[in-house]
């Protein structure tokens, strides 16, 4: 049952709410004539509801989760706590500097602390995610080549293994996009770089370690090619937990790039976000960094915004982006210091090559044989299909009977049937180990049972969903005249 | 080491088992001479435990501690339920990642459909997707949509009023000129404080894609939508209605706006149960019409059946989105506010209608006291005639600063200063009421102008 | 798998510690020579495993729970968020006066609340529960005797429908007990009452209404008696949500009582306690209650001890009982003021009629069906398990499979295979309907397939454990050593 | 109405199925002389919203805000890992009752299973039970299980070091008078802070049932355990170890006294886990040898198997308890303290041993170095000569009022004023330390006193 089936009108909870009076002298035309239908329930039901649908959810904090492109690692409770600090919370986003040097000295030192790991000059945290990152990113290499007078640039590369939000984010910055090919051993195909290559250039999209979670050896070589033909290099750091304190992507001639401070600084990724996406660059496009950006002066601290950076891309928010997950970023990484920085990227390393071997071993396929893992690597089913009849899909479900969150499914899309699989570096051996033998299970079960599998999850709150159907008879939004549903919720 | 679980037994497995003698081998495919040079790191602190930590920011959170907040201008201070956070905190929800598996994770996706029911509802509007970034990103997507889905329209201009929020404004054109998308701004009544039927007449463009409507617009004021609404649709154009999701429980609702309602609703969402928290995370909102809903950036949760006929959430219509339909996107967005939406539900159901609406009165009873009181006290008085919502804009006879540092003197935020932004207003406050102060409180505040 | 079976020798999760340096100059002989076995996970499995284990609960958080006598209502979550911020928590027991004077207003001015809703002019915050609060009172009343020089009294009188901790603490505080019975329409048997009450009569322990759902009709009689043969009269509070405004104890003749504000003040109950259980009494016993009390002067907050409570029966905790669950009772008790409290006993009175009702309707057996449910009531199955095989344990069991928290089960004592309901005023009408569906399906299952009851429950993560073995083969702490055991988790 | 569901209609539903005129009507059994009166209610205030009484206790909280805290007496501060809580609030535990319904209580039960095996494993006993109300009154049960099961000791006499907490000294006093028990005080010696063999000679006194031995001490000072153990174990009386369970992670284990170890070993587990918060809840636990365990008062959680030979959890040896065995029970305590054991289980989960002797070394590393430096002051001395564990007795040449209210003026609480239960002890301040505070606060800590 929804919220609403459980409502009964006129149902209310007032202690939560103020004594109005209930009167307005505003005139009736500007004022709602009916009221809006939301859930009518006690607090009680309200808590009861949502407890009880939490527990339908998996989440790190009950399962495994090795979803490759995601970090799925350990969100400490310790951080999460400091950050409801009541005096933070309370904290108006235009309050007076005087009364907020606690938090912007924490942003500014999370934006010296990302400058270091990262290579870079300058940082703006002002993106809200990932995606925003890319924006605001390619947005300062077009206002680079635009203030240089350069306004031919309308191209931008991007690898065929490369995350949606790539492409995405070049489109939304107004660029044509060109697929670059990748070679059969996860690198990029140079020969078709130097093909689109041209003086359309405006730059290219990376990630590395890539999506197929090898990291590109020819970077130097790429960096040094993309920068002759004039064009820029963009970092997407969603992987960046692989080479924390190892290279940096400043190091590798990018000159600019984002960080997913949820993956990587473990903010919770809350089921859907918020995230945050921080830019960073070097010196050439410092001038363009979104704001604001906080600065400092004497041990004072505050807010550079255009009348400050007059070439800034501009604002990508009402305020200062995502303030309470950059203060959740800046207390892991006081935590983990410098040294944790490193162990974050060797232990994922480490994890992900122990996961890779002892798949082989099972006899899984490999995508990528000859390479190392990075934090991630994948595995092919690419032959279940036509020799059992399942899906890597169909596995996917499977492993969530097995308590495992399902690895990272069909992406990237040019490796079939792919699982895309990251462990992190805050899980253990047993952890790897039971996933190990989980897939071993699954792979007996393909042989002998594949009903099984094909039939799966089974211990779910729900089975195998209509997708088509989600979208076909589309039901955005609960409607009470809707068809009584069948409740099957009882024993 | 913290939070990795190895022993030094289980890494010598787990290398032995890889075949490799050392961790540091198996970084060895990254070229030696972009390897980090010793001592890169070396400005970054050495590690804290947690109590260290806990201290060192317990300090700093003190430090921005203050009193009475009277600071709007597009973040709220309301109350919110305890439960709110606590079942929002909950590491089934805090943890997950977005719901990709549907079947284990119905909690979220549940919530979310109910989360789009809810506001589709405030909002009068037939759809709702499942958040974006913040109400100025959202802003700028719904004018993304808006020129998207003109079909019949091919102009790229998109009027804007005059009183929308100037940082929306500048994160709107941050995200839409890429695309060649221009804004034209529709002046405001200097007296009124709103946009007149005048306003309108000295725009000078008369193809336009959309009409952007803020209501309470910036200026705390309450915007005649009915009759821009109606302008803009008999020019051809839509109407994005940008709207304080709490006023709405009290003002009239973009579906009702004009004849046939606004095309599109956004906002923020952060009155709805999220922290003030020094900016974010909060949450943008957008609805739109059913027949815009394929051109409808960001997840949207549609509910089916499984296997059984039981029933059951997942998300839908993903051919919109980056990670299947790639350059070809309704837009990048991927990770959005799903916590902060999770805390918005829970929000509206606690509270639920009768709640929102007792929350916009008394806030609204709030700048009312607030404007009597204030305006009695000589060399104080409202800038703008229009009936207000819960913000007002008031000029002092005194230099803004030393009312602000006396006022903080006296534990009081007293409001933005409206010349950060408008430099023609330079000794005036926008300030803001909610639920939160008390009749107490506010002449306290005036008790601070009285005695400058 | 339980915490110590998840653990890996010398794993640590070193950032919550301190970094000592491991060295003291301590003599050998005072050391500690071996570690202590405790888990060695990380913290994300310590997580991972605890939030495991507490989906395998019922709560009110996620369930219905009409547990009779425990009063299982809502505990409202900003109760408890308001008693854990950081001040409240970081304030120690000892800290001195000037820099108490918070937390020391909320407790004075919850003893002035008790007072009022129990028509006492005393109150003692001390005790930490409930049977800590009827040993304090029998103590007290055992110092009055002895006070005045009454030696004799060595016997207390308790109703056979009486809770257990009442005969407990009554031998605790070195009487010997009586028990009285009750008559077939509930109440007391003023006979059998003549007959015990003596010159040794210390005193009684009644509750009103009693434990079995009904309210004593001859409470001012009874009260006339026991003063009358010298004795005084104890109040057991746990039913006092019944009540609340209605009709109050020192009204009705009781010389003392406890109350539990882990039922009546919705304090949470976390699986097995914290609660609070204040005593209150008279002026006659005033001089004896517990100490520390909290007392004021000129707007200061102090305390007072023995050396200004000479005759006070002592001190029952080291400090002054569980101070932050009487703080968030004050804060309930705020919240709800004067009429919310009346409202909790109207509406929790109304539900269990309305229930009781229901219930009778559909065929069950009231236990005492000429009288008003109190807050709770009983029915009796005592003809099932000749009829159908059925006790009404194996009805308990079975509720767990519809989603309900059994009601109290042979308890009280006095009536054959019963049923103790008390639904609270904070379940919604709906929560009532399904429980009546949920009794009238296994009704039909007793007459159509009664094995489905005997083997319940079907859908917990055990199914019925065996208590005859746990108490045979006694394993309260687990060693290594023990033989594997069978593993049946997995799918 | 505050957290109550019914609509008009609801109750005219439920009103008329009753067949009751009105709710009033359900109140028909109480003697109307009995009922209360009007206005007899009117002393307690009317109710508060959320938002309201947020505010108002928010700023008695910050009433009682202080600095470093250097008192210790019994009760503890320690840094508490943020997950420890986070998980204990978690709805599931915070709101279900005792595990009675054993098979919608697994949680809980294994979760208290699982603490009695890490607080017997830390105190080296054989058996724990599932906690009591707290240190003091658990030390009181302690003596109660000890004179009960002494079958060839009839004595009613239980010694009693002097070095006992004082208030844990009343609190089994007010327990235990009421069944004849009598404590036997052993003075201690003025030097040493702790019972001597000379201490022993004086006591006058060689039948009785137990011993009682606090480690360490109330004066912080570390007793011989195996000494006392020994002379007590010779007189056929029972050894109840009162000790702090951090200092059991760097002190010798009760299990490990003398030559057959402690019987009974108890003690308040607030060090673990437990926040200060005024006082409580706490908990006390209670272990003793296998052969005392049907003596055991308070719950205890055993491990069986269920129908299908599956592991389980299930309350155990009821038979003991005041619900089954009424007047014969060994105790009468019911609700006990499962919140606060439920933070502790995941608290030593969380630290492991090595966490608590790491904390159990830095509080007494930061005891060494308080003592060195506050000594170093002239004026400021040692009392007693024993080696101390993470508390200490020190004398100052001025009025401990002025040290105090100085200390306090700068942030610090600076201990427990010894002359409030020690009237000999006028001017000594009882002084602790945790892994909570620095270097540094120990030297503002002396600062303050080398200024006054
Ligand atoms: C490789 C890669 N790039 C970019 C992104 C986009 O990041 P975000 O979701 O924060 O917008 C993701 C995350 O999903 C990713 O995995
Ligand atoms: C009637 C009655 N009396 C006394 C008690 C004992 O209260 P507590 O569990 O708080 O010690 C209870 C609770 O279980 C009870 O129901």
């Amino acid at each position: 049952m929804n919220i609403f089936e459980k409502s009964t009108p006129h149902r209310r909870a007032l202690m939560q709410a103020p004594r109005a009076s209930l009167k307005t002298a505003l005139p009736a035309a500007l004022l709602r004539q009916t009221p809006a239908q939301l859930p009518e329930v006690s607090e009680l039901q309200a808590v009861r509801h949502y407890t009880q649908l939490s527990q339908r959810n998996f989440s790190i904090d009950t399962h495994f989760y090795p979803l490759g492109s995601c970090t799925m690692k350990y969100n400490p409770r310790g951080v999460h706590k400091i950050a409801m600090l009541p005096d933070f919370l309370r904290r108006h986003p235009l309050a007076p500097l005087h009364e907020s040097q606690g938090i912007l000295q924490c942003l500014y030192e999370l934006q010296e602390i990302l400058k270091t790991v990262t290579g870079m000059s300058g940082v703006s945290l002002a993106p809200m995610a990932g995606a925003q990152g890319e924006f605001a990113g390619v947005a300062m290499i077009r206002a680079y080549h635009q203030a240089r007078g350069d306004f031919a640039r309308d191209e931008f590369l991007v690898p065929d293994a490369a995350h949606g939000t790539n492409p995405a984010s070049a489109v939304m910055c107004g660029y044509k996009v060109r697929e670059i090919p990748t070679k059969a051993d996860g690198d990029l195909d140079l020969n078709a770089l130097d093909a689109a290559l041209s003086s359309k250039t405006a730059g290219i999209m990376l990630t590395n370690p890539s999506t197929l979670g090898v990291f590109e050896k020819q970077i130097a070589l790429i960096a040094k090619k993309v920068h002759e033909a004039g064009g820029l290099l963009y970092y997407d750091g969603a992987n960046l937990n692989a080479i924390l304190g190892k290279v940096r992507p400043g190091d590798m001639g990018f000159d600019v790039m984002h960080l997913n401070l949820h993956k990587t600084f473990a903010t919770p990724h809350g089921g859907g976000g918020p995230g945050s996406g921080p830019v960073a660059c070097n010196d050439r496009l410092k001038p363009y960094l979104p704001v604001p950006i906080v600065d400092e002066k004497d041990g004072d601290y505050y807010l550079l915004d255009k009348s400050h950076l007059p070439h800034s891309m501009g604002r990508l928010s009402a305020f200062l982006g995502n303030t309470a997950i950059l203060l959740r970023a800046y207390i892991y990484s006081r935590i983990l210091g410098r040294e944790g920085m490193i162990r974050a990227a060797e232990f994922a390393t480490l994890n992900a090559n122990y996961l890779m071997h002892r798949l082989q071993k099972a006899g899984f396929e490999l995508a990528y044989p000859k390479r190392r893992a990075s934090h991630e690597f994948i595995i092919t089913l690419k032959t279940w299909p036509k020799q059992y009849g399942v899906s890597a899909m169909d596995v996917a479900k499977r492993l969530l009977d097995y308590g495992c969150h399902a690895p990272t499914t069909y992406f990237p899309l040019l490796v079939p049937e792919c699982l895309l699989i990251e462990p992190t570096e805050t899980e253990s051996k047993e952890a790897l180990d039971q996933f190990v033998e989980a897939m071993i299970a699954i792979q007996k079960e393909a042989k002998t049972s594949p009903d099984i599998i094909l039939n799966a999850p089974h211990t779910q709150p729900v089975r195998r969903l209509d997708d088509v159907k989600a979208a076909r008879q589309l039901d955005l939004v609960w409607r009470k005249a809707k068809p009584a549903e069948i409740h099957t919720e009882k024993v | 080491m913290p939070y990795i679980p190895h022993t030094d037994d289980d890494v010598n497995t787990l290398l032995e088992t890889i075949g490799a003698a050392n961790i540091e081998a198996l970084f060895d495919e990254i070229p030696a001479a972009l390897r980090v040079k010793a001592g890169s790191l070396e400005p970054i602190a050495a590690g804290m435990s947690e109590m260290e930590i806990t201290r060192l920011l317990s300090e700093r959170a003190a430090l921005d501690k203050r009193g009475v907040c009277f600071i709007g201008a597009g973040a709220y201070e309301h109350h919110i339920p305890a439960a709110v956070w606590e079942v929002a905190s909950r590491g089934e929800f805090l943890t997950a990642y977005t719901p990709y598996q549907a079947e284990a994770s119905q909690g979220t996706l549940q919530l979310l459909y109910e989360y789009q029911t809810m506001m589709a509802n405030l909002m009068g509007m037939e759809v709702s997707n499942a958040s974006l970034y913040d109400g100025a990103s959202a802003l700028a997507e719904a004018v993304l949509m808006a020129v998207r889905s003109q079909r019949h329209n091919a102009s790229r201009h998109v009027l804007c009023a005059g009183t929308l929020h100037p940082y929306y404004r500048e994160t709107v054109q941050s995200i839409v000129n890429a695309q060649g998308i221009q804004l034209i701004e529709i002046p405001f009544c200097k007296k009124a404080g709103t946009i007149t039927s005048d306003c309108l007449k000295s725009i000078g463009c008369d193809e336009f894609a959309a009409i952007l409507i803020p209501q309470p617009n910036f200026f705390g004021a309450i915007e005649d939508v009915d009759f821009l609404t109606r302008f803009a649709h008999a020019k051809g154009a839509l109407v994005i209605a940008l709207v304080n999701p709490i006023a709405m429980a009290l003002l009239k609702e973009p579906g009702q706006w004009g004849d046939t309602g606004a095309d599109i609703a956004c906002g923020s969402g952060q009155p709805l149960g999220i922290p003030l928290a020094s900016g974010g995370p909060y949450y943008g909102f957008l609805c739109c019409k059913q027949a815009l809903v394929r051109q409808l950036p960001g997840r949207l949760i549609g509910r089916t059946t499984d296997k059984d006929g039981k029933t059951g959430y997942a998300l839908t219509l993903q051919a919109r989105e980056q990670h299947i339909r790639r350059s070809k996107a309704t837009s990048n967005i991927c990770t959005n506010q799903g916590l902060a939406v999770t805390a918005s539900a829970i929000h509206m159901s606690i509270l639920g209608f009768d709640g929102l609406r007792n929350v916009a009165l008394a806030s609204h009873e709030h700048n009312q006291l607030l404007i009597k009181t204030l305006t009695a006290i000589p060399g104080v008085k409202r800038v703008f005639e229009t009936p207000t919502f819960h913000e007002v804009v008031l000029h002092f006879d005194k230099p803004i600063k030393t009312a602000l540092n006396a006022l903080s003197q006296a534990g009081v935020q007293g409001g933005f200063p409206l010349g950060n932004t408008h430099a023609e207003y330079e000794n005036c406050l926008l300030i803001c009421t909610t639920e939160m102060q008390t009749a107490g409180d506010i002449q306290h505040y005036a008790d601070v102008i009285s005695s400058l």
